[in-house]
């Protein structure tokens, strides 16, 4: 589904990526680890073409999509829940979700759809989306993401600032996604979720890639290790 | 006594033709965050649109399309490797202004030129004339149209979300390069639209967009930035504010008076008549 | 310490020995009048540079500066009756009680600061305090600058209106004709720049300028801090004010003339474009832009007087687009690379 | 080099070429040039070929002091011509002074001045605005609204005014100021119609005239109902007006495209055979136009450019110009000219209905009227 | 002390703060949990300065805080980390650090340069381990780094009450531990009030727990006491979760 091969990207002159490759297969769920500041949000960033790769390639797919805008990269299927619970503050939340779907070509029954997966936010469809607290804001982003009716999800820690009620549910829906078919690329900083929900983990250092493997061949302790200070 | 009541109507007209040359403000400034200074040349640029083609039905429209062609071309060639500094655009469009102005003034001659009135604009009723009537009703057509666009279109929402968080509408989908020509262009074409109203009350000459631009930017920083109806009404109030003042003093006193109310008013609200507050830290 | 202080050193000797030895007296003229805007610009630069605050209207703090000593030089020659001459064809038959303190040279120059001072701190309290900011303070300025210019021009009596004032003759006993006395006063000029610029640059440098940043960048955070912004921010507004004022005082004797053309929304702009130029967020590249574009100006407009404006204009959409960091960003960026391939 | 040896004279021409004064002074400029080409043509000055400097004054009167600074210290020309605002002049006035070079400035205004280097080429007052006054006062109007820019010429203008009306029985109603560059006149218009006078005075300069007149037509006041005379609107100005909105009223001047005198056919024949059929000519240009001519004249006679003996040759030169016979008076360095009161054609031209008959001395301090005694009293 | 008495925060008809009564006496680390919108951020935001209460009062050491200006609060010895962590991209970490260090001295005196390193800069710069960073810009930093230098900020204005809200979101393991003991740490001589919605850090480091739902206190008591709660698990951990959670390794 994505291929990522020797991407490296950074900002300015400053290089953060140094070469990473990554496979997400058709329906997989992809789990990147690593410390603070050793690169995931980058890697998402340049996956999404938010920072341009220096080198490298990103396939989604099939087609490369290295060059592609964002916007034709949410178009072609990818859906991007970047960090830190963004979104349009000043339109309503309804507003904040319309905007996506129709962006996204997709009916407004999209939305219906992911205001299921998230029953907290139908009673704040009319607030504005700054106004909302932190938590809030992070489930409109994931629902953001859910409407454009992606068929991969790039998610940038998103159970953070959720209470642990919707985190319960967030990890029971992106396992009805994965199940239904969706290829995820998560970025989790809760260690036992990424254990339950990954196939495959990948993990960061310094901007590479320092470990890679099958869920069930790692062993907690050992990535432990690895993501230790 | 008549003549003070006079000004009530007067005011109200000085009001429109602020609103009018202020409302592509609200979609280049309010909208986009971009200070445009070229503004005051694309009203210029819709006059002469007028002057050219000498026929002031036709050249509404194409007005605004050249006024907004030459937005749109000033949007992708520059403004566009500047988002996200808007006070540098300030700059940036100003520079453009003044080769506009010298252009025109090689194009057209520095001398004013004329544009010809249609006939049924000329008269009035009572202390209005038609031509200030029209202006009015252009006015109030451009807002509903705006209002429109802004509230109830997709793509006006995808203007807002890509103000407010580009980067976000960039990974949501939205193609943040043709928002931001369509909103330009708009804005432009606004602009164009009311340089070819003010030919029916002003010169049409290279200096034409020295005249409106100042104002223009108060009535949208009074009204709140990107708000509409603070438009509106910042409009109207400094119109009526204009002709009572000009009215009871003189014109210059009047403008005084007038930053000193906006001064004043900003010390009460000081993002404008309306407000969106958000929680976000700046 | 001495690497430091070496680039400055050098163009002080260029600018207070060779200038004055190669130019002659109408260029050095020029150029102390370009000095004159680096002094504001100097102003700018630190408000909008540092402080982020665009300030569109120092054309006014600079003009009352200019303004307060074009009184005393008026008031030093005046004639019949004691009145300036624009006052004898404007009708005026007694001096204006405003106008009696200005003979006073101590006051005159004391007023060319301490009145923009004084004027931004009190519009700099009431807007800063009110979280006026940005684009709002940035309008707000130009409406500043233009209601300025009005009341001046509508005052003719009191301010010899559009004209302005101009007819100068000496200044503190020297004949502002006399070449000498023009190269006394570039030297004047040149010395108060050089003297403000590492003030100005100690301030920058120090927690202060650095708070000043933090407010330029953050100012809701600065205040969990402990800070108060509004009180930074007037501070500094007030500073570039006086800087202004100052200027507009060394201006009236070098060009000998002072008019409301010279503190409306036009004059404050090209001062801002200027230091964008230049290079906001250096000091250096506000005082070199004030410098090129004075220049840039005066040239182009004397080899191509129809069609200066396209270069003019093009030159700030160059800029602008193309170095976003002005000058100074630009030199520091090939500095930036040469280190960068000597490291590599 | 010193320009006597040289082959050439330079002379620099200062106008503004760009803005807000862009709009009138570019044609003085250009009428400046063509008789710089003609003098040229006909064998030059001296022997010597004018060789024109233009630089721009950009409707900034700190860079008209700059640009006469530059090109009487660098480019060292022989004289200048230039300027149109009187806050021009009196920016340039004290360069001129100082550096002791001549200023040739073709405009109307205000007078109360008389510098030893500048010969004014325009009306003063008593050629002009006098003549105006007599005119309305000649119609019967009696009650007279004065509207202005808010300058200088307009502010002593309307002080000349009342002064007259004050001493000939007239009633001044009201008296209005904009700033230059104003276009919102829907209140002044309201407060001039309600006020009914008999005329109005116009000393509205630049843009704001066509702002002026338009709302004023669309008001529903015409040039019979109230007649708006005008000082500042020649037949440039009216073509940016639009006739529609300015036909029928009254001007005053000293010359008119119209005028007839066969140097006036020649002169309008060059200017549109060089600039264009379409172009008009008026009196400010006719007046940069006379100003090369007039300083040529003085310095053959002189035989030399230097500035001093020009100043001398000067006084009493007298030469049959477009608008008919100008005289370049010794005491004050003004001129004789005909003031002429014109009426706004439905062609865009100026047909004169009235002239002072003969060329009037110029009197900038008003010396000669008693009622004006207190204006010239500083 | 920190003492609420019946505070109401109310946004266009809406009550985000319905009559809330909190009492944190000094030297107590004490956690704030309840749902995503029930109410914490803006009791901080109360607290703080940056909103006003339409009702209720707020005691710090006797004096009364509402009304008072964000920067006198804070210079009453009330420090805060926001939950979108906010910081001086333009600055270095030290020169932040150091700006949250100095804000008692007088204006004038600032005027001068910064030489070294002041000890409470350096104090903080230890305990959020970012000495290695110290001279990049804060412009630079990874989400969790900013989260840190939030924290450092805080550290180094050295203030009586503590206010971090989420202080570990986005935070490895290992960091929400040392994290953790460095609050508990704190807390000996402070008062530290914490919002956090991760279970297992409120197990290891809280003693006192307030639950805050629709504006108002659910209850408050020890984490056992409040875990067990009904009303809690129904509102905040989920029924199903309150198990799942609580047995994170
Ligand atoms: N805008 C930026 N400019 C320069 N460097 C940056 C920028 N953003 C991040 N970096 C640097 O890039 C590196 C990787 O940052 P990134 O945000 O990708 O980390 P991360 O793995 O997502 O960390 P976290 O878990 O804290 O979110 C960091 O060392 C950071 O200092
Ligand atoms: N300025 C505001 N205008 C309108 N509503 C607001 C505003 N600020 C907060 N709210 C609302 O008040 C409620 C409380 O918000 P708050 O941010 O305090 O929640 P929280 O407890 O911090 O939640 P989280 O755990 O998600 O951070 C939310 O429903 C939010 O939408
Ligand atoms: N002299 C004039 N018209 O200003
Ligand atoms: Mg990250
Ligand atoms: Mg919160």
């Amino acid at each position: 589904m994505l291929s990522v091969t020797g991407l490296e990207s950074g900002y300015g002159r400053a290089r953060v990526l140094f070469g990473v490759s990554l496979e997400v297969g058709p329906g997989q769920l992809v789990c990147v680890m690593g410390r603070n500041g050793v690169g995931k949000t980058t890697l998402l960033n340049t996956v999404m073409g938010v920072l341009p790769a220096t080198a490298g390639t990103v396939t989604f797919d099939g087609r490369d999509v290295t060059r592609l805008k964002p916007h034709e990269r949410v178009r072609l299927g990818m859906g991007y829940v970047p960090q830190g619970h963004q979104c349009f503050p000043q339109l309503s939340v309804l507003g904040n979700l319309l905007v996506t779907v129709e962006a996204a070509k997709q009916p407004r029954s999209a939305v219906d759809e992911a205001l299921d997966v998230f029953p907290a936010l139908k009673p704040l469809l009319k607030r504005s989306a700054g106004h909302l607290s932190g938590g809030q804001q992070q489930q409109l982003a994931m629902a953001r993401a859910l409407v454009t009716r992606p068929r991969m999800l790039i998610l940038d820690e998103p159970t953070e600032g959720i209470q642990p009620s919707i985190i319960v549910e967030i990890e029971a829906a992106i396992e009805r996604l994965h199940a239904s078919g969706l290829a995820v690329l998560l970025v989790e900083q809760y260690l036992d979720i990424a254990l339950r929900l990954a196939d495959t983990f990948v993990i960061l250092d310094g901007g590479h890639v320092v470990r890679t493997g099958a869920a069930g061949d790692l062993h907690k302790e050992d990535v432990r290790r690895l993501l230790a200070v | 006594m008549t003549a003070f009541v006079n000004q009530l109507p007067i005011g109200l007209s000085i009001g429109a033709v602020l609103l009018l040359i202020a409302l592509g403000l609200t979609f280049t400034f309010g909208q986009m965050g971009v200070i445009n200074m070229a503004h005051g040349s694309f009203i210029m640029a819709g006059a002469y649109t007028a002057y050219l083609l000498q026929d002031f039905v036709l050249a509404l429209p194409a007005a605004f399309v050249v006024a907004g062609a030459m937005g749109l071309v000033l949007e992708r060639l520059a403004i566009r490797h500047l988002y996200g500094r808007p006070l540098d655009t300030l700059l940036l469009t100003w520079g453009v202004s003044l080769v506009l102005q010298q252009l025109a003034r090689d194009l057209f001659g520095a001398p004013n030129v004329q544009v010809t009135a249609p006939s049924w604009l000329s008269g009035g009723v009572g202390i209005l004339p038609y031509n200030r009537l029209f202006i009015m009703g252009l006015a109030v057509a451009g807002v509903v149209g705006v209002w429109f666009y802004l509230t109830r279109t997709g793509l006006g929402r995808r203007t807002q979300a890509v103000v407010q968080n580009r980067q976000l509408a960039a990974t949501s989908g939205i193609d943040t390069g043709r928002v931001d020509m369509l909103t330009f262009f708009i804005g432009s074409g606004l602009a164009g639209v009311a340089g070819v109203a003010v030919t029916l009350i002003g010169p049409v000459g290279p200096a034409l967009g020295d005249y409106y631009i100042v104002d223009a930017f108060l009535v949208v920083v009074a009204g709140g930035l990107g708000q509409l109806r603070g438009a509106v009404l910042a409009a109207l109030g400094l119109g009526l504010l204009n002709s009572y003042a000009e009215f009871w003093s003189d014109a210059s006193l009047a403008k005084v008076i007038v930053f000193a109310v906006i001064i004043a008013f900003l010390q009460i609200r000081p993002q404008g008549m309306f407000v969106l507050r958000s929680r976000a830290l700046t | 310490m001495i690497r430091r202080h070496l680039p400055f050193a050098t163009v002080a000797v260029i600018a207070l020995v060779a200038a004055p030895l190669l130019l002659e007296p109408f260029r050095l003229g020029l150029l102390a009048k370009y000095l004159c805007y680096a002094i504001v610009a100097l102003g700018i630069g630190l408000a909008w540079g540092k402080g982020g605050m665009l300030t569109l209207g120092q054309g006014v703090f600079f003009g009352l500066g200019g303004y307060s000593m074009a009184m005393y030089l008026k008031l030093t020659e005046a004639g019949a009756g004691g009145l300036p001459d624009f006052m004898v064809w404007s009708g005026v038959e007694t001096l204006p009680a405003l106008w009696v303190p200005f003979a006073n040279p101590v006051f005159a120059l004391g007023m060319a600061v301490l009145g923009p001072v004084a004027i931004a701190l009190i519009l700099g309290t009431l807007v800063f305090r009110q979280r006026v900011r940005g684009a709002y303070f940035a309008i707000l300025t130009q409406a500043l600058a233009a209601a300025m210019v009005i009341l001046l021009v509508g005052q003719q009596g009191l301010t010899g209106g559009t004209n302005g004032m101009t007819n100068f003759f000496e200044l503190f006993g020297q004949d502002l004709a006399e070449d000498s006395t023009q190269r006394g006063l570039y030297l004047v000029v040149a010395s108060v720049l050089g003297v403000l610029y590492l003030a100005t640059r100690q301030l920058v440098n120090s927690r202060y300028g650095r708070l000043l940043v933090a407010v330029r960048d953050g100012e809701d955070r600065v205040r969990f801090l402990g800070y108060d912004p509004a009180l930074v921010k007037t501070v500094t507004f007030a500073v570039s004010a006086g800087m202004a004022g100052l200027a507009g005082a060394l201006f009236v004797p070098v060009v000998g003339i002072i008019s409301p053309a010279l503190l409306g929304v036009v004059p404050s702009l090209e001062l801002v474009v200027a230091v964008a130029v230049g290079g906001r967020h250096a000091l250096a590249g506000a005082v070199l832009g004030a410098v090129v574009m004075g220049y840039a100006k005066t040239a182009f407009s004397e080899q191509f007087a129809d069609g200066w404006l396209y270069l003019q204009g093009a030159l700030f959409i160059l800029v602008m687009t193309l170095a976003p960091k002005g000058i100074a960003g630009i030199s520091r960026s090939i500095a930036g690379r040469l280190r960068h391939a000597r490291a590599t | 080099e010193p320009a006597a040896q040289s082959s050439e004279i330079k002379v620099g021409l200062l106008h503004s070429l760009s803005g807000t004064m862009a709009i009138s002074e570019v044609t003085v400029r250009d009428a400046e040039l063509l008789a710089i080409e003609e003098i040229n043509k006909a064998g030059g000055v001296l022997g010597k070929k004018l060789v024109p400097v233009v630089e721009d004054g950009a409707s900034d009167w700190p860079t008209f002091a700059e640009k006469a600074t530059k090109l009487i210290r660098q480019d060292k020309v022989a004289t200048v011509f230039g300027g149109w605002t009187s806050a021009s002049r009196k920016a340039m006035l004290p360069v001129f002074e100082r550096y002791k070079a001549l200023l040739w400035y073709p405009v109307q205004y205000e007078g109360l001045e008389s510098s030893p280097y500048i010969f004014y080429t325009g009306a003063t007052t008593n050629q002009q605005i006098i003549p105006g006054l007599d005119y309305l006062k000649e119609q019967g109007k009696k009650k007279l609204f004065l509207v202005g820019s808010d300058y200088v010429f307009p502010r002593t203008a309307n002080k000349i005014i009342k002064a007259y009306a004050a001493a000939n029985g007239m009633e001044i109603l009201g008296e209005e100021y904009t700033p230059l560059g104003h276009t919102e006149y829907s209140t002044l218009v309201n407060k001039v119609t309600g006020a009914k006078p008999d005329a109005v005075f116009n000393t509205l300069n630049g843009d704001s005239n066509v702002a002026f007149f338009k709302q004023l037509k669309s008001a529903g006041a015409t040039a019979e109902s109230m007649p708006v005379l005008s000082v500042s609107i020649a037949e440039e100005e009216v073509t940016g007006i639009g006739v529609d909105n300015i036909v029928g009223q009254p001007v005053a001047w000293n010359y008119y495209q119209t005028t007839e005198t066969p140097a006036n056919e020649a002169f309008v024949k060059a200017y549109k055979a060089r600039y264009g059929a379409g172009k008009v000519t008026s009196d400010p240009m006719e007046a940069g136009y006379n100003a090369v001519y007039l300083w040529a004249e003085a310095v053959k006679k002189a035989g030399t450019t230097e500035v001093e003996a020009v100043k001398k040759a000067a006084p009493g030169i007298a030469l049959e110009r477009p608008e008919g016979l100008v005289t370049i008076d010794g005491e004050n360095q003004h001129m004789y000219k005909t003031a002429r009161i014109g009426i706004i054609q439905p062609d865009g031209l100026i047909k004169q209905v009235w002239d002072s008959g003969k060329p009037i001395k110029p009197d900038p301090y008003l010396k000669g009227y008693p009622w004006a005694a207190s204006l010239s009293a500083g | 002390m920190l003492e609420l008495r019946d505070v109401q925060v109310i946004f266009d008809g809406f009550r985000a703060l319905d009559g809330v009564d909190l009492t944190v006496p000094e030297g107590e680390l004490r956690f704030l949990i309840g749902p995503n919108g029930a109410g914490k951020t803006t009791l901080i935001d109360v607290i703080t300065g940056l909103t006003r209460p339409a009702a209720g009062s707020v005691r710090f050491g006797g004096a009364d805080l509402v009304g008072r200006k964000e920067h006198q609060i804070v210079r009453m010895g009330v420090g805060r980390t926001f939950q979108t962590s906010v910081v001086f991209e333009a600055l270095t970490v030290v020169e932040n650090l150091d700006l949250a260090a100095t804000f008692r001295k007088p204006l004038w005196s600032l005027t001068r340069r910064r030489d070294g390193v002041s000890e409470a800069v350096e104090e903080a710069l230890v305990r959020t381990g970012l000495e290695e960073l110290a001279e990049r810009s804060a412009g630079v930093l990874s989400h969790g780094q900013r989260q840190w230098l939030e924290i450092g900020m805080l550290l180094a204005q050295r203030p009586k009450l503590l206010l971090l809200d989420e202080p570990v979101a986005g935070m490895s393991k290992d960091e929400r531990e040392r994290t953790g003991e460095l609050l508990t740490e704190i807390a000996d001589d402070h008062t530290v009030i914490v919002v956090e919605h991760d279970m297992e850090f409120l197990r290891r480091h809280a003693s006192v727990v307030t639950v805050l739902h629709e504006g108002k206190v659910l209850v408050e008591g020890s984490v056992d006491q409040v875990s067990a709660d009904p009303r809690v698990q129904e509102v905040y951990l989920g029924r199903r979760a309150s198990d799942a959670v609580g047995n994170r390794p």
